[in-house]
């Protein structure tokens, strides 16, 4: 019998997908017997009290949780965020409830002694409720009290040699995609960039000096699947110089239906027989491609690397050799200004350890950032208030045309006085006596 | 319950602390197949509905089975994962960037049992634990936010919603008969931790009230420039207040015509609650996508201005989610995703097969950008 | 002999295109003879000490023309433009030369018997210089006297009929295509809805009562031959709800090649033989276009009537028979706001005199800017500020997706409090009792 | 030189006045072919480089003989025009848009005659007076402003850069060998009184020093209230300023930093004149077009971010316009506008084939749809 009841919550029980009212009442149920006689830390009926709330909120159409409140564990500005029910008297087991951010692993791979060992953890100090994950990447542990955070964070760091993530106004957890551990697109290791830069940058991650979130995202490919170039203010995507390189009899065996097209991902319909020329060479963004007399060809220097033909061809078509990784900037949610995409400030840049120079152009927009951002600007929107130009300057690229997808179409130049032959003082004396007033 | 001390010492919190060594290094996660054969990927299939096998260079295969999961997860459910993966994946598994889950096993003979393991475990309520699902041209995991679970500034929740969403269009989850993978992501309110802003299919938590005025406690409880700073519109001045004690005390006036309900307010105050029964509810947007595959990354559009929070399953919400989604399958072309398709026939087009209202919520007034949404040409479908 | 050396002008005389240069030293000799005996009312020298100026400015990379300064004709507002020249002294003939907008009649036809008469005129009363036309299209007269504006007013509404265009903060001369009158495009009478709405608008042409500048510009078709669409607050472009017809007959012969496609517009190189596939049907832009089996077929619910086939083949495709026009305000120039294209406001109206519906439009619009326009706002500008739903509003307009090229991307709306349940007023003690601090 | 009176009388001016007839209405002008089949057009052909055909549905037609002309036009000149409409045309005759002179008649026996006579005129200089053309996919007459010849505020000659400029494409009036047409246009400054920011290419006077502050008039001379309002970029702020005599005046300060060059300053104050000799200059868009043919209309964009005035002919000026026609011309499709090229081979590589810098000033930096010309995506060729 549980403590609340919650009959519009128990209608989200039914259905084929997984309910998590049914996993919270089971872990309900399994901490009121507590089987294992775990001691635990905070309320046993923490669990109870969150459904209680939830189904509160159900009924009245209001959250029930407030403002966060500066808790954290000493010596670091983030990884923490505070939370407080505001009906603690109905909800005590609920009263505080913090949620703590774990620092994932690249391309999110664990061995289950590592998961388990969290678990160990967390049903013993928390709520034994996680996120698996939080948005931005993050293993998320859903609730505990104030006393439990350095009790949390010694054992974390101690016994499993892990870290908080990010949170605030300072890097956040970097997110790559699965990247070359099992994709045959990735241009660059996308978890050794994520990592090495993860592992530079831990002052940045843990003591807040910007001046708003900052979040890195690494795509091994176009195909984008960590969605940096939506949500990330420096997304690193991997791309290459060279030729798609092209296996001929690869290419036939798709013609003649031996490959099944796309890997297979059209499967549930029937869609007639592959088509190359229709769903490759016609779908070509910029029409750089040819079929003819069974021979597919190619005109690299036209491509812009949408993936299309190789998605649909995986066995047929292989990126370059020549593979590093573009870096766009500024991307973010619609608040406050709008949404932002990412965009190109690096069109190429090899990604060699020690990655210099990709550090170099993650300082020196940063040092811009951290000078000029006001309270709370992402980058995107500073890079919107001072120009596209004052970013080249700072971080001292050069402009390239593949940074716009269009020239401006207002001549509304603001020239600088050393650019004007003469410069801008003048003498109105002298200017009068060749145009009256 | 006895404190049980990690060993930290409150008094001298710098003894032997350890910061600052980041999260765990990634290749001590990796299972033996992935470790040997990394970077040396030739190709990938997917098999059947969320079954993958990639193919390495010397031959060896990796098969991935992939479960969707709700994102709140108990150590329970962990600890059964855990168990699943040892008993098939000699102790490996991975999530993925929209909280699916992977088992990975090296040999296609394990796959069955794996698969059968999986689709047999249930919660009591009836609901799948581990549906195999997620890949190719069909619906996979929705990536959200808290919602009113954990968050103080919802404007609806994102478990129930994404639960309710999930169960109408399962069926695509474990299916590959869309014309493109279709993306649905929510986020509570508009800060978008979730990022859903290009999404093919967007569900946005949105307030439609200016905030109430705490005034007795604001000043208490607020730094008061922060808030009028806060306001993107400039909606928010400062101003004194008689409160009915007859005290004076010092507060803030919002100009509620220039309130959009953003809430950046309460974030910095939480004495300027918006939060509200009937005035909070969803906005749903539509065709936006990240990849780069043929045409460049969209944003998502505003297709439903608002629909109420009518819980437990929203179900004005999922039948327009469902309409869409008939409407695109039954009209796109392959390959095409769903803001392609909208933007090849043409939004007012959308709207009709959509059978969607358009209503002047839907045509932008937000500063200078609005502009070049309208439409600048006499290219137009009757 | 002339007055002023001009040896930089002089450069300008060589080369195939017709040189002004030449043609004003030619009138500058004549007036310097002055074989008719004119009486001119202004300096006979005007012409040369033009050039002279002109030179000038050439010399010196400058102009040497001051601001206009008020000057007019007695009860209007615009059709004269002050101009003085700020070398008075050294140009005595050009010290004061003031511009005359004369109203240009629809599609600019003309009889040799009226521009002979404004000849006369301007040679006694002017500088006997002209463009023909203006930017905006009226006649332009180029350079007189004050104490000649009257006399010229005088006389051009006296002997002439005819009146003074538009100038400053009013309704604009307003401006047409050739039309009906020779283009078989034309879906309304651009030169009836024009003159029509010129004469109903006098007062607001002569005498400003606007915030700014406003032009009309009629457009027969969406080919748009006075690029209304860029340049004018108020477009109307004629378009048409119906089918495009289809005689395959003049198709076929198209496709044989008796009659040349595009109008014979491309007869200047060898583009090989007419391609209808190529040429019409891929090039659509809705793809709603088939040809087989020798038989064009137009899925006339999806085409946009881009005018693309009917212009490649005016013989075999003709403009429906449901015509009228779409109505998009709000374009203008760069300055000051960054240029602005029309914006469709009507998709559709019929083009039927007396234009009631088409003047209610009109009449909102303007009633809408002038109470909320700023001093120097154009409508665009106007709209961009107050929003195009508060011009939907303020017109009594449906919206509709046609008016935009797609929804906003920005949740951010602006409710108004009658559309939300319960309205805004709530009771924060109330809520306290649910939320506690 | 006597004073004429044309009637008019100062001390009365109400008396007979006439006012607010409007112009001459249309059909008292129309050639007869034109009255008597207006709405009957049933199709046109060109005939030749400036040689057009009408064909109305009972058979009649109209042929148009059309020909370039400055629009800077003295009266001898139209005297001309109208002798030679008199003798070919029935006394009949009409302008385009453009500034293009055309004659018409109604019969094909007579346009050899009506050719023949215009191709022979000329000016005494050499150059023609009624060149036969712009027609089809060529170069049309190029539409501009007044420039030093009329105006206060240009950065530049209209009618000398016009005459360069046509002089360089002359052959291309007179020929129909492009992809599309080509339409030419020409502001001398940013007010754009020819709109010419929806042009193939458009020539523009610019600024490029701020204003000069001329305090001893400032005050005398302009409404400092209004100065101030008209800077878009509220450069503009009041001040007081002592002047060598030892008075102190009201005036204005503008920061530098801030000013684009607008020169909406000095329209309003002509105590603040920009021009100057090497701060003034060209700027060069290409890529617009007002058709809705095929693709919508479209902005031209900066391509040349200055070039000096070179009097009298403005060589580099013209290089660069040549340059750019003849990479149009070269590689374009057929039927597609300058602006449809430009964007079909990518803006990367419209500057690598017209041999143009890309320099800094390109990338917008105006305001928040600035933002919309970047590059959002990772599409783009090396």
């Amino acid at each position: 019998m549980m403590k609340h009841e919650t009959p519009l919550l128990d209608q989200l029980e039914s259905g084929p997908w997984p309910s998590f009212v049914s996993d919270l009442k089971a872990e309900a149920e399994k901490r009121a017997k507590n089987e294992e006689n775990i001691e635990f830390q905070i309320p046993s009926d923490v669990v109870e009290d969150l459904l209680g709330v939830l189904e509160l909120s159900f009924k009245d159409g209001t959250t029930h949780w407030k403002h966060g409140g500066i808790v954290g564990v000493f010596g670091y500005g983030g990884g923490v965020i505070g939370r407080y029910c505001d009906q603690p008297n109905a909800f005590p087991g609920v009263a505080h409830f913090h949620t703590m951010r774990v620092a994932q692993p690249g391309g999110k791979f664990y061995t289950t002694k590592y998961l388990k060992d969290l678990c160990d953890l967390w049903d013993l100090r928390g709520s034994g409720i996680t996120n698996m994950h939080g948005s931005t990447g993050d293993i998320i542990f859903l609730g505990t009290t104030t006393p439990q955070l350095e009790e949390v964070f010694f054992e974390l760091t101690h016994r499993m040699g892990q870290d908080l993530g990010g949170s605030g106004s300072n890097l956040r957890t970097p997110a790559d995609c699965i990247g070359q551990a099992r994709c045959e697109y990735a241009c660059y290791d996308t978890q050794a960039l994520c990592y090495d830069l993860t592992m530079e940058y831990q002052d940045e991650l843990h003591r807040p000096a910007f001046p708003y979130k900052f979040k890195f995202k690494f795509d091994g490919c176009p195909n984008g699947c960590v969605a940096s170039i939506a949500r990330a203010d420096m997304s690193f995507i991997g791309t290459w110089k060279d030729d798609i390189k092209i296996d001929q009899e690869a290419v036939a065996a798709y013609v003649g239906g031996e490959f099944p097209s796309n890997a297979g991902a059209h499967a549930g319909r029937d869609w007639g027989a592959f088509d190359i020329q229709k769903e490759v060479v016609d779908l070509c963004p910029t029409n750089c491609m040819k079929y003819e007399g069974g021979k597919l060809e190619i005109n690299n220097r036209e491509c812009v690397r949408c993936m299309h033909c190789i998605n649909v061809m995986p066995r047929a078509l292989k990126i370059g050799d020549d593979k590093g990784l573009s870096i766009l900037v500024g991307a973010k949610a619609p608040i406050l200004d709008g949404a932002q995409m990412g965009s190109l400030l690096v069109p190429f840049i090899k990604c060699e350890e020690p990655y210099d120079e990709i550090k170099e152009v993650i300082e020196k927009v940063w040092d811009w950032w951290m000078e000029e951002g006001k309270n709370r600007e992402r980058l995107g929107e500073l890079i919107k208030r001072q120009g596209f130009q004052k970013l080249l300057e700072m971080t001292e690229i050069d402009p390239d045309p593949r940074m716009v997808s269009e020239p401006r179409s207002n001549p509304y130049i603001f020239w600088k006085e050393e650019e004007v032959e003469g410069g801008w003082d003048r003498d109105i004396n002298e200017f009068r006596k060749h145009h009256l007033r | 319950m006895a404190f049980i001390s990690s060993g930290y010492d409150p008094k001298e919190p710098m003894k032997n602390r350890i910061t600052d060594i980041g999260p765990k290094k990634f290749d001590e996660f990796y299972p033996p197949v992935i470790a040997k054969n990394k970077g040396k990927w030739l190709y990938h299939e997917i098999l059947e509905p969320g079954i993958l096998v990639h193919v390495a260079e010397g031959g060896d295969e990796v098969y991935t089975v992939r479960c969707g999961g709700a994102r709140i997860m108990t150590t329970s459910l962990i600890r059964e994962i855990c168990e699943i993966a040892e008993k098939h994946c000699d102790g490996y598994l991975r999530f993925t960037t929209r909280n699916n889950i992977e088992f990975m096993v090296d040999d296609k003979s394990k796959v069955d049992a794996l698969k059968k393991d999986l689709a047999g475990r249930k919660f009591a309520g009836g609901s799948f634990k581990f549906p195999i699902g997620g890949t190719g041209a069909g619906i996979t995991n929705i990536v959200h936010t808290q919602g009113w679970i954990h968050c103080h500034t919802p404007a609806t929740d994102a478990s129930g919603t994404v639960k309710a969403t999930m169960d109408e269009v399962f069926s695509d989850f474990q299916n590959m008969r869309l014309p493109a993978p279709l993306r649905i992501s929510m986020a509570c309110c508009l800060n978008m931790c979730g990022a859903v802003h290009c999404s093919d299919i967007a569900i946005l938590g949105y307030h439609r009230k200016p905030p109430m005025l705490d005034h007795e406690y604001l000043d208490k409880l607020c730094e008061i420039p922060l808030a009028i700073a806060a306001c993107p519109t400039g909606a928010i001045k400062p101003t004194k207040v008689d409160l009915p004690s007859g005290e004076t005390v010092k507060s803030v006036a919002v100009n509620n015509e220039r309130c959009m309900f953003c809430g950046n307010c309460y974030t910095m105050c939480p004495s300027l609650p918006l939060a509200d029964k009937d005035g909070d509810g969803i906005v749903l947007m539509a065709g936006g996508k990240v990849s780069n595959r043929i045409s460049e990354p969209k944003f998502s559009k505003v297709v439903v201005a608002f629909l109420p929070n009518e819980v437990p399953r929203w179900p004005q919400m999922t039948d327009t989610i469902k309409k869409m989604i008939e409407a695109y399958a039954a009209d796109a072309k392959k390959y095409e995703r769903l803001g392609e398709w909208a933007e090849r026939i043409g939004w007012e087009r959308f709207f009709e097969k959509c059978e969607l209202p358009f209503t002047h919520h839907l045509i932008d007034d937000f500063r200078d950008p609005a502009y070049y949404t309208w439409r600048q040409s006499t290219q137009f479908k009757f």
